[in-house]
Formats: C-alpha cells, sequence, structure tokens
C-alpha cells in the first residue's frame, strides 16, 4: 500500500528559484568584468554580511542561542589572519582556512562557560567574552595593542598580481563566503541534525524524549557557527587591511546590525537574512548621510518589525503566498489511484 | 600597602556597581526582562543630570530631586508603551526591542551631546578625602558605597515588606494567577519598571560626578551591573552588593598589578566565578 | 523470560510533595503493565523518571540489564524507551510526517527511504496518514493523541509507555485504539500504560499495580486488584463507609 | 426565572491554535451551584480561563450580570465579583501564607470575607500564617487557594478539579466546609472529575465532550446511564 506513496522535498517554486539563483550567482561570479571598483567594494561587504546574519539566523532563530557576542568571533578571525600571515609567514588564503579551524577551538572553551547561562542571560555572557576577546587583543604589543596594526604590503601583494586583480579575489573570496555559508546552512538544516534543531526549537520536552540530545546540538552548532564567523571575520578584515581592537569587537557593526538584517528579513528562515542585508543596504545606501539619525531610523524600524511583524519581511510573504525557495520540510504525496 | 588600598578602594567602587546593578535584578526579578538598554539609560541619567545642573545652576547631587523622578517616568511609559509587548516565552523580542533602544538612545545623545567626554561638577565633594590609619579614602567613593547600602536596603523592604513588592513577588511567581488577584500586570510591570530607572537615575548621576562619560559608554555599565547580578545571585538584592564589591576589588587589583587589566580583572572574576559556582554566589532564583 | 526494566526503591519529591516513594518493580520482556491511581498519584512522574526527565532522588532503574539511573531522557529513548505524553507534547510548526521523522531518524537511527518507509507505515496503522502534510498545531485533542503514538512507534521502541492516551475517546475510538494497542503488544514491545478508562486497560494488560502519593500500593492480576476494597475506596472514591 | 449572573453565549474558545470550545451556552443563576464534567481535554478548564478573562474571547460571548466580558482583561473580572480557584493551586510561592490570602484582599470589595473569617473556616492556616505557602500539604495548600479567592468577596467563585492530589479524607473535608463557603448568596462553579461529588454538592450539571455540552440537567434527576454516554460519547 506504501508503493502509492512517495516523499517529495522540493516544491516549483524552489526549482524555479533554484535555476534563477544559478543565474544570478553566474552574473555575480562575473561582476569584476562589469562592475566598477566601488560597486565591487560594496558588493564585497553585502556578501560578508548576508554571511554573518546567515550564521546569526542559524544560531539564534533554528538553535534558540542569541548571542550578541558574534563580534568576538568576527575580530578573532580578523586577528588570526593578521597574525599568522604576519608572524608564521602563512599565505593569506591558508590563514583564513586556519583562522576559522582556531575559531572553532576557542569557542569549545567558551561554549563550556556561557552555556551556563539561559537566555537573555546567555546573550549579555556571550558579550563579556567578546569584550574579553577585545581586552586580551589590546594586550598584545605585537598586534598594535589598543590602537592596532595594519596588514603589512608585501603579504597583500602576494595574494595576486596587481589592485584590480587583488580586489577581484577579495571579492569573490566574499562571494563564495556568503554562498558556502547560506549552502551550508541549508544543507545542515535539511540533514538529520536539522530536522533535530527545527524540532528543539519547537519543543525541548518532547526533543529530549525522542532521543535529541539538547545541548550537544546546540553546542555542536555553536562551534561550527563560530569557526565560520571567524573566516568571515578574517575576510572583513582582508578587504579592511588595517585592524584594531576596538573595530574587530564592536558590538554595534558584528552583531547589532547582523541581528536588525535578520530580524527585518525574517528569523527562523533561510531567506529572511538575504532579504535583510538587501534591505539594510538600500537603507543604509540612502540614509547614510544622514549620520546618527540613520542609525536611530534602523533601530527604530528593527523594534517596529519586532513588534507588529516579528516574522520579519520574509515571514510575511511565505504567510501570504505560501512560499518557500529553500524548502526544508517533507510532502507526503499520494498518487491518484490510490 | 598598595594591596590593601586597591581592597578598599575597589569595595567603594563596588558600591557604584551595585547600583548599575539593582536595577537590572529588580526588573529581571519581577518579569524576567533583560534590558541591553540599561547601560544606555544610565548614561541618559547622567546627561539628565548634566542638563539639570546647568540649567538650574545647582550641584549634582540636588539634580537628583529632577533626575530621580524623570527616569521614573520615562521607565514607566517606556515599559507601558514598548516593552510590556515584548513579554512572553521568546526571549528575542525583548531582547531585540532593548537593543534597538540601545542604538536609538546612544545616537540620540551623540546628536544632542556630540561625543565629546563630558564631567558633572561636584565641587569640592570630588577632593574631598578622609584619612584612615594610613589610607586616605574619598569622600565621594564612601558616599556612593552609602547610597548603594541605603538604595538596596529600601529595596529589600519595598520587596518584602510593602503591599507593593508582594504584587510584584505575586506577579514574579505566575502572572495568570496574579491577575486574577485584581492585579493589572502591565501597570504592575511598568511600576517596577520605573522603580528600576529611579535607580538608574542615582547610578548616572554618580556616575557622572565620578567620572567623565561619553554616550558609548552604556555597553559596559550594562556589563558590569549584569556581572554583579550574576556573580551575586540571581534575584537576591543584598547578593547583587556582595558582586559589585568582588567585581570592584577585582578590577582596582588587576589595575595595580599592570593598568591595561584593570577591566579584564573584573571579567576573569565573573568567569571563574560563572565556572565554579554557575547560579552565583548566593542564588534566590533560578533563571 | 528476562527482565526489561526494574525500578529499586525509587524516590522524589518536590519540597513537600512526594511523587515517588520507595518506588519498586519490575517489568518482563513483553509483558504489558497496567497503572492504576488518582490524580495528582504521580503516575506520569513515574514516567518522567523512567524517560529521564526527572533524576530521582534515590534508587535505581535497571532497563534491559543497564543501569540507566544517570543517563539523559535522550539517551534513553535511543535506547528503546518511548513515552506518549498525558498532555500532547507536538511539534506544533512542524507536519505530522515531520513530527514521525523526528522521531525515525533520531531516536530510531534511521535514515532516509527506510525512516520515511516506517513513518508511512505506522501513520496508517495511528490512522494519521491523510492528515500526514498538516501542521500538528491544527490538530484535534484526538489527533494529538494518535500523534503521540504515532512518534512514539516510529522510535521503535522496546518499552512503550503510554500516559492516559484513551482519556477523552469516544466507544468507537477507544476499541480502535485498543486493538491497536494489542497489535504493537503482539509484536513484542514491553508496554506500561496509564489510563483511567479502565475497561480499556483490562484488555490488554496482563498485570495492574496502583499508585498513590508516590507509593505503590496493590500489584497483581488485574481483576483481582480491580476487586480489592482498598482500590475501590482510593482510585474510584467510593468510601469504604459509605 | 431571574436573569443568570453569568452566561455564555455560544463560546467559541481556542487553546492555542487549537479550538477547545464550539459555541457553549451555560447560564449561572445567583446563589447557585453548578457542576461541570467531562473527561480530560473536553475544555472544562479553557472555559474556565475564558470567563476569567485569562483566554481573550468575542465581548459578546460571556456576559456577567448584563455586561459583556468575553475580552475584559483577568483583573477587571476579578474586580467584577469574578475569583477562581486554579487546578492544581497554584499559590505564589514566594509569599508567605498569609501574603498569599492578603493579595486575594487586594481586589477591594465589600463582603464577609476578611483574614479572621477565613482563619476561623482553616484554623490550620492560622498556625502558618508565616510559613512559606511551599512548605504546607497539598491539603492545606487546597485551603490557603480556596481562602485567597474568598477574600476577594466575589459574587461566584469557580473551583477548578478542586480535588485534584489530595488525599481522600482531605478531599471529604473540604467538601464538608463548601456549603458554609457557598452559602449566603454567593454562587459556585465546581468543575470536577468525581462525578459523584459534584453532583452531590450541585444543583445543575453541565457536561462537556470534545469541546460541546453534551449534558444539561438537575443534578438530582440526572441518571448515571446519561452521565456515562454524554461523558464518553457512548452510543
Amino acid at each position: 500500500m506504501s508503493t502509492d506513496i512517495r516523499i517529495s522535498r522540493t516544491s516549483n517554486a524552489a526549482k524555479v528559484a533554484a535555476v534563477l539563483g544559478a543565474l544570478i550567482v553566474v552574473i555575480l561570479i562575473a561582476a569584476p568584468y562589469w562592475a566598477g571598483r566601488a560597486d565591487l567594494r560594496l558588493m564585497g561587504e553585502i556578501f560578508l554580511y548576508l554571511a554573518l546574519a546567515s550564521l546569526w539566523n542559524l544560531l539564534a532563530g533554528y538553535a534558540g542561542l542569541v548571542s550578541v557576542g558574534q563580534q568576538a568571533y568576527v575580530g578573532f578571525g580578523g586577528y588570526m589572519l593578521f597574525a599568522l600571515t604576519i608572524f608564521s609567514g602563512l599565505p593569506p588564503l591558508v590563514a583564513i582556512a586556519l583562522a576559522g579551524l582556531l575559531g572553532a577551538l576557542i569557542s569549545i572553551p567558551v561554549a563550556a562557560l556561557i552555556f551556563r547561562l539561559r537566555g537573555a542571560y546567555f546573550a549579555i555572557g556571550t558579550w563579556v567574552m567578546a569584550e574579553v576577546f577585545r581586552l586580551v587583543f589590546a594586550q598584545v604589543s605585537a598586534l598594535g595593542g589598543g590602537s592596532g596594526t595594519s596588514l603589512p604590503t608585501d603579504i597583500v601583494r602576494s595574494m595576486a598580481d596587481g589592485r584590480s586583480a587583488r580586489e577581484a579575489l577579495s571579492y569573490w573570496l566574499a562571494l563564495g563566503a556568503a554562498l558556502i555559508v547560506v549552502t551550508a546552512v541549508y544543507l545542515l538544516l535539511r540533514s538529520r541534525k536539522g530536522l533535530a534543531l527545527t524540532a528543539i526549537r519547537d519543543n525541548e520536552l518532547a526533543s529530549a524524549s525522542l532521543g535529541i540530545d539538547i545541548w550537544r546540538t546546540k553546542f555542536f552548532v555553536y562551534v561550527v557557527t563560530s569557526g565560520l564567523t571567524a573566516i568571515v571575520g578574517a575576510l572583513i578584515f582582508l578587504q579592511k587591511l588595517r585592524i584594531s581592537p576596538d573595530a574587530a569587537f564592536s558590538v554595534n557593526d558584528w552583531t547589532a546590525f547582523v541581528i536588525f538584517i535578520v530580524v527585518i528579513g525574517g528569523i527562523g528562515t533561510i531567506e529572511g537574512p538575504i532579504i535583510g542585508t538587501i534591505v539594510f543596504f538600500l537603507l543604509r545606501e540612502t540614509l547614510a548621510d544622514l549620520g546618527t539619525i540613520y542609525l536611530m531610523v534602523l533601530g527604530l524600524v528593527a523594534i517596529v518589525v519586532m513588534l507588529k511583524a516579528p516574522q520579519g519581511v520574509w515571514g510575511f510573504i511565505r504567510h501570504r503566498f505560501d512560499l518557500q525557495l529553500f524548502p526544508l520540510g517533507y510532502r507526503v504525496e499520494r498518487s491518484k489511484d490510490s | 600597602m598598595d594591596f590593601v588600598n586597591a581592597l578598599v578602594q575597589g569595595t567603594l567602587l563596588g558600591g557604584l556597581y551595585a547600583l548599575f546593578a539593582a536595577g537590572l535584578s529588580l526588573i529581571f526579578g519581577v518579569m524576567r526582562l533583560v534590558n541591553i538598554a540599561h547601560g544606555d539609560l544610565i548614561v541618559l541619567a547622567a546627561y539628565l543630570g548634566l542638563t539639570t545642573t546647568v540649567a538650574l545652576g545647582v550641584h549634582p547631587l540636588v539634580a537628583l530631586i529632577v533626575v530621580v523622578p524623570a527616569m521614573a517616568g520615562i521607565g514607566y511609559v517606556l515599559q507601558r508603551a514598548v516593552l510590556n509587548h515584548t513579554l512572553g516565552d521568546d526571549i528575542l523580542p525583548p531582547l531585540l526591542v532593548t537593543f534597538g533602544l540601545s542604538v536609538i538612545i546612544q545616537n540620540a545623545l551623540l546628536e544632542g551631546y556630540s561625543a565629546d567626554p563630558q564631567k558633572m561638577d561636584a565641587g569640592a565633594l570630588e577632593t574631598a578625602s578622609v584619612a584612615l590609619g594610613p589610607l586616605s579614602l574619598g569622600v565621594l567613593p564612601l558616599l556612593t558605597f552609602a547610597i548603594a547600602v541605603a538604595v538596596i536596603a529600601g529595596l529589600q523592604w519595598c520587596f518584602y515588606r510593602t503591599p507593593l513588592g508582594r504584587a510584584f513577588r505575586a506577579t514574579s511567581d505566575n502572572q495568570d494567577i496574579a491577575q486574577l488577584m485584581g492585579l493589572n500586570k502591565r501597570h504592575v510591570f511598568g511600576l517596577a519598571m520605573a522603580l528600576a530607572l529611579a535607580v538608574t537615575a542615582v547610578a548616572g548621576i554618580l556616575l557622572g560626578i565620578r567620572t567623565s562619560f561619553d554616550p558609548s559608554v552604556g555597553g559596559g555599565r550594562l556589563i558590569f551591573g549584569f556581572e554583579a547580578v550574576i556573580i551575586g545571585g540571581l534575584g537576591n538584592l543584598w547578593g547583587t552588593l556582595v558582586g559589585g564589591v568582588i567585581l570592584g576589588v577585582a578590577q582596582t587589583v588587576g589595575a595595580t598589578i599592570n593598568p591595561g587589566w584593570q577591566l579584564l580583572a573584573g571579567h576573569i572574576a565573573f568567569l571563574v566565578i560563572l565556572a565554579v559556582r554557575p547560579n552565583g554566589l548566593f542564588p534566590r532564583i533560578s533563571a | 523470560m528476562t527482565q526489561i526494566l526494574q525500578l529499586d526503591a525509587v524516590s522524589k519529591a518536590f519540597g513537600a510533595v512526594t511523587v515517588a516513594d520507595d518506588l519498586s518493580y519490575g517489568l518482563e520482556e513483553g509483558e504489558a503493565l497496567g497503572v492504576l491511581g488518582p490524580n495528582g498519584a504521580g503516575k506520569t512522574s513515574m514516567f518522567n523518571l523512567i524517560t529521564g526527565t526527572l533524576k530521582p532522588d534515590a534508587g535505581r532503574i535497571t532497563f534491559a540489564g543497564d543501569d540507566i539511573t544517570a543517563l539523559g531522557a535522550a539517551r534513553r529513548s535511543r535506547s528503546g524507551i518511548a513515552r506518549s505524553f498525558q498532555v500532547p507534547q507536538p511539534f506544533t510548526h512542524m507536519t505530522v510526517f515531520e513530527n514521525a521523522m523526528v522521531a525515525a531518524t533520531q531516536s530510531a537511527g534511521l535514515a532516509g527511504r527506510e525512516a520515511e518507509r516506517l513513518c508511512i507505515e505506522v501513520l496508517d496503522q495511528t490512522e494519521l496518514l491523510d492528515k500526514a502534510n498538516d501542521r500538528a498545531g491544527g490538530l484535534t485533542l484526538l489527533n494529538r493523541k494518535r500523534l503521540e503514538l504515532t512518534r512514539a512507534l516510529c522510535a521503535k521502541p522496546r518499552l512503550l509507555l503510554l500516559d492516559e492516551i484513551a482519556g477523552g475517546l469516544t466507544e468507537a475510538e477507544c476499541t480502535a485504539l485498543i486493538a491497536t494497542i494489542k497489535s504493537i503488544h503482539a509484536s513484542g514491545v514491553s508496554i506500561i500504560w496509564i489510563e483511567h478508562v479502565v475497561h480499556a486497560l483490562m484488555a490488554v494488560v496482563e498485570r495492574l499495580i496502583v499508585i498513590d502519593f508516590g507509593r505503590k500500593i496493590a500489584e497483581g492480576e488485574p481483576k483481582a486488584i480491580m476487586d480489592s476494597p482498598e482500590v475501590q475506596e482510593i482510585y474510584l472514591g467510593i468510601e469504604a463507609d459509605a | 426565572m431571574p436573569d443568570p449572573i453569568l452566561k455564555l453565549n455560544g463560546l467559541d474558545a481556542f487553546y492555542g491554535d487549537f479550538q477547545a470550545l464550539y459555541g457553549v451556552e451555560l447560564s449561572v443563576h445567583e446563589g447557585e451551584v453548578l457542576a461541570i464534567i467531562g473527561a480530560n481535554g473536553a475544555g472544562k478548564t479553557t472555559m474556565l480561563r475564558s470567563i476569567s478573562g485569562l483566554i481573550t474571547n468575542d465581548a459578546a460571548q460571556i456576559s456577567y450580570r448584563g455586561q459583556q466580558i468575553g475580552n475584559a482583561r483577568p483583573d477587571v473580572v476579578a474586580q467584577m465579583g469574578l475569583a477562581m480557584v486554579p487546578e492544581g493551586r497554584q499559590l505564589f510561592p514566594s509569599l508567605s501564607v498569609e501574603e498569599n490570602l492578603m493579595i486575594g484582599g487586594r481586589v477591594n470589595r465589600k463582603g464577609p470575607w476578611n483574614l479572621r473569617r477565613v482563619y476561623d473556616l482553616f484554623p490550620i492556616l492560622e498556625e502558618r500564617r508565616a510559613q512559606a505557602s511551599t512548605s504546607l500539604s497539598g491539603g492545606q495548600q487546597q485551603m490557603v487557594a480556596i481562602g485567597r479567592a474568598l477574600m476577594s468577596n466575589p459574587d461566584l467563585i469557580m473551583f477548578d478539579e478542586i480535588s485534584l492530589g489530595l488525599a481522600p479524607v482531605i478531599i471529604r473535608d473540604i467538601y464538608k466546609a463548601l456549603p458554609g463557603i457557598v452559602g449566603g448568596g454567593m454562587s459556585a462553579v465546581i468543575v470536577e472529575q468525581d462525578i459523584t461529588k459534584a453532583l452531590a454538592v450541585s444543583s445543575r450539571v453541565y457536561c462537556l465532550q470534545e469541546g460541546r455540552v453534551s449534558l444539561e440537567g438537575r443534578s438530582d434527576t440526572v441518571s448515571r446511564d446519561e452521565i456515562a454516554r454524554a461523558y464518553f460519547g457512548v452510543e
């Protein structure tokens, strides 16, 4: 009797989206050949924010770990890039990968400590950890102490010949990071572990009774997210070429804005961070001249969205049109003759 | 001798941290709300104090007469108009909304007062000191500590000896049933936030007399307050004072060893206590 | 026969309220045991102690020869203990099928087609196949209870704990449920069943225990237990002197 | 018959996103004791939570003394004279026994009940007045819960699963005290699993089954068979 039943994990909308998405990716890969230098830089920044937002969304929106201290790993990754290239003479690309690995490693003892805190206290605990990271790096005089340091020019030159080639490489790395992160989050959520995460989000009591180790699952997500965040951090400071404790561990730049992006776009969806990043940069590019007013508007928009439409822009669209571009669920389909 | 001095100065500094923490502890105790904008509200109170002293030409401590009710009013309105809508099982809305508030307050202060550091002028009070054996104790730190003890004693009395405190505890225990007793929880929460921000006003003025401040220093004050709360144990007001003192002492001792280690030493003290006593030293409620 | 579950002097109290008081009993592999007792007697707490949701203050719990007292709920689930909750605990934002998949993948440890096939089979058995794509949050109470049973079965348990699964069902629904539980039992799964609907219980179980204030006050063959005056007074509220 | 003091007019209530009550019609008259029975999940608690304002409904679906209260806040409903003894007692653990009672008296309505009278009704509570409410036995906690509700001098008191988790002898004592509580014009709604007890103290009974009223009648005339049919849906 089960022969006429099949399980589908995709939809027509998702197939269309996949084709369109692939097309857009191809166009974006070609950007260094059609976009100006300033646009390329901006797009690189957009992709890195998209990666940060997708990671924070995985952490908070799926694993329920609302961290306000992810700047710890952004800054850590950035400093590792500088330290490994300057002191160990590693090529930047190797240093970036290693920064991710070290970020994941250091997040293990951090998690062991702050997982003792619950809910909102966990959130502030993560902030304390980020402060500890900042103060520690400010003590390292070889990296410029409190005032920071620049990436030596010979290291920058070693990446590629010529400025435009370097900028193209830096752009592709940012694009690659965003693609890898979004794909990784998507595949993770479709996997067995993703099912566990979604279940935990719905009901911890039932999850534990159905064999899900809640602590371990969250721990796993925290470590993976931290490692990937460190890679993104390394890429951010590869773009900036200069690092200082205050810039590297800025709560506003690497966490507040990222949270606003995710919430405005729609937390707990893969599409949300993408939409949120677009909205964020549209706002920024149109209102940036207003300075502090722009930031107040951003804060206000985030508050209003949270209070009036907590599912964000994508949540609204999905609800209205029953649309999912990254299908995660299962549909049971029965053939007509059953 | 340096060490004893650091111990005493740290203890007195702990009074200020306890004042940062008391409001945080109070609102967490009553409504399980963690207010990310708490530090920025302390800074806001300092600026209100500054404007009051300048406009009326009064001593900063006299400005309390204006700033305390003003902050209490802001607290009540903020709670009723915004924060009450964020309360529920999901921790994200209060966190995000107070994060948004934090960004708004910081930038509004930047807009209004610029990024230049400011300080309140408390005249002779700032430099006055009394000698205690070989130690010289500043009158201002002593006064701060005394005020912290008085504020916490007052909050403790309010919480355990008055009908308002009974309403706070009942609503904290079980919101549904408290409402069946005729308590309007939105109003009760509004009062709790008003009381918390009244304490914040005191903390802000004392901060503004002690050191210079600018719109960006709120985050640090939130973290000190938070650490004092966790060290002392959630929901325990006297524990919060102990937490503040431990934090203050760790910082001043750290600074004695190496000036760059002041803040780091405080954070490390916090992390060590989190590692060995995750519920704090004197826990009263579980988070 | 081999012992599948053994409770040795298990105790648990919350302040002044004792939910398990020196509780001991065993269950043979393949046996079906019924549990009776008034509301608030500690029956659900006993399940929480067996599944690891609660940690006992004292005593020992052995499952399939292993001491599981210190294990968490997840490990116990994977080792073959499944339960249905008295107050259904669906994953409300997931579909019925996805709810089942959680059990099949996380507890039974199946993957891919194998997991999907098991879920379809069980959903067919529990009459939820038509609702497979519905969000669990929108189900009626009856279907929520069916979902509880579905998830427990998708975990491929050796020991199945049923908590008031028949409460609130109509006679016809109850009859169908009894048939389902009988067939689960016939397939070799050991069962402990807490139930107020006594006739449903009597149709399936081979042995009864009665619990009150966390204590085991009677144990034995179902008919004999139901006829004892002590049980009648405590459980049915019929006063001995009335 | 005079107008009922409380009336449910086709109450549809939701428990989360699932509908627990379907068009329930029910009325309570001045001074009467009404019993509501039904299996687990039949919707009894949802009904009491709706009446007390903890679940918000359409305004017109619940009326109290002619006023529409379906969407009124719980504290407003309490001020109007409706009190509830919740399932599982639900005392305030951070308050002492006496403070629990005093918070019940916050609804400052005129009437015979005060601390003195509650202590006269349950003398053991006066001995334990300064203790934490969590240190009491289940039966004593139930006394505090009842006393706490009485302190507001309600016109209508609702008991949710009054005998849940209590020893038979304690349940007997509490039911013995009931006439002294609900006499003097106070109306009462009693939700109870123990059908015998419910019928013995009430004048009328409603049975709920899957969110609908399956039986309504006088407690002294309904037959066991009728109840069994209404309770389990036996055909």
